[in-house]
């Protein structure tokens, strides 16, 4: 049992997926993360942070339907 | 602009001669520190870097920026103004893809902030590259 | 320039173009720091700054400068160039009197070096100040 | 006995000399303050440092004919 949620997809994250977002069932990150996961098998090789309706997650959290969730691997700005 | 922090394509002359006109409009501000990143042509396994594609999670820079500057703002009483920018998409070797300009009443806090601006830069904005051989 | 070190009057923004485009042709150069220092319109004793009139030793002012340049060379190898320009004469409220510009290889030195110079300009380069009200 | 030197005014110093040169004979930089602050008493509250032929002096020296002494107030660049 999940809500349908928004994953989008940055940096090496991108390529490793080979999309920029898609929809995605989950109840809570971690379960996104597994889902995820096995999906795109390569994406375990990467380092990655999640931020959730545009705010890092800094533990696990519970997803609401439509919920914006964005995968982060380390960041390259400057 | 849409988006306060980042601009198509490179941070040219024109803008950075822009940005300082908007950062320089005040009297009080005896001090203004300017930190400017550039894509540098290294050579990466025997291939010369020619360019860099930056992409961005926009929505989130936007706020992270902002968050930024009133870190920053909060941290340092001395300073005045806050400027963040940062390119999207290809910015060629030689060019700049960032640019901080913190003006203050004085030095010390200008040099400061302004590092330490780019320190958060580069730990919060959600920003990635990709080189261009 | 006759003398590289000191200008005329205030450091004007077509000045600081001239210094961005003399700096700014290294693509091995990832980071530009820079500094300028304004006259403030600071009250003393309830009269308001103007401007300031600049003097220097102008002879001196040269080779310090020079000095001050090679040490901070000496002192962060990742920096490229070392830029110093201030200013002599009457530089209004608002105006710019001092530009430092160091380019290097990544931020660290940069922005590190740019403090130093700073600092070494302020103790080091002769020149004195007449408060215009 | 002593030799002719030329001796600059800087900053405050040439406000409280009204000049901003003049020729001074002395043998040293110590007599050449001597005669200077004697006929400057206003001088005497200022601090100063001294160059010699564009080099700050850390020391007393002895002075050649034709030497280039600056009288520097405290620095005010920036």
């Amino acid at each position: 049992m999940g809500n349908v949620v928004r994953v989008l997809y940055f940096g090496a994250a991108q390529e490793l997926t080979g999309k920029s977002s898609e929809k995605l069932n989950a109840g809570d990150t971690g379960s996104l993360c597994r889902v995820m996961l096995e999906k795109y098998p390569s994406m375990r090789t990467l380092s990655f942070r999640i931020a959730l309706n545009r705010n890092l997650l800094r533990e696990e959290s519970v997803l609401m339907e439509n919920d914006e969730i964005a995968i982060l691997p380390p960041l390259q700005g400057g | 602009m849409k988006n306060r922090y980042l601009v198509g394509g490179p941070i040219t002359p024109l803008l950075i001669s822009e940005l300082w006109t908007l950062g320089n409009d005040d009297a009080g501000a005896g001090a203004v520190s300017i930190f400017i990143g550039k894509v540098r042509d290294d050579e990466v396994n025997g291939r010369r870097v020619t360019a860099i594609e930056y992409s961005a999670y926009n929505e989130m820079a936007d706020k992270e920026a902002e968050e930024i500057v009133k870190t920053v703002q909060a941290a340092f009483s001395d300073v005045r103004k806050v400027i963040i920018v940062h390119s999207t998409g290809i910015v060629r070797a030689g060019e700049a893809s960032l640019l901080i300009m913190v003006t203050a009443g004085h030095r010390d806090h200008s040099t400061r902030a302004c590092r330490h601006t780019l320190e958060m830069v580069k730990e919060q904005l959600p920003v990635w590259k990709k080189e261009i051989y």
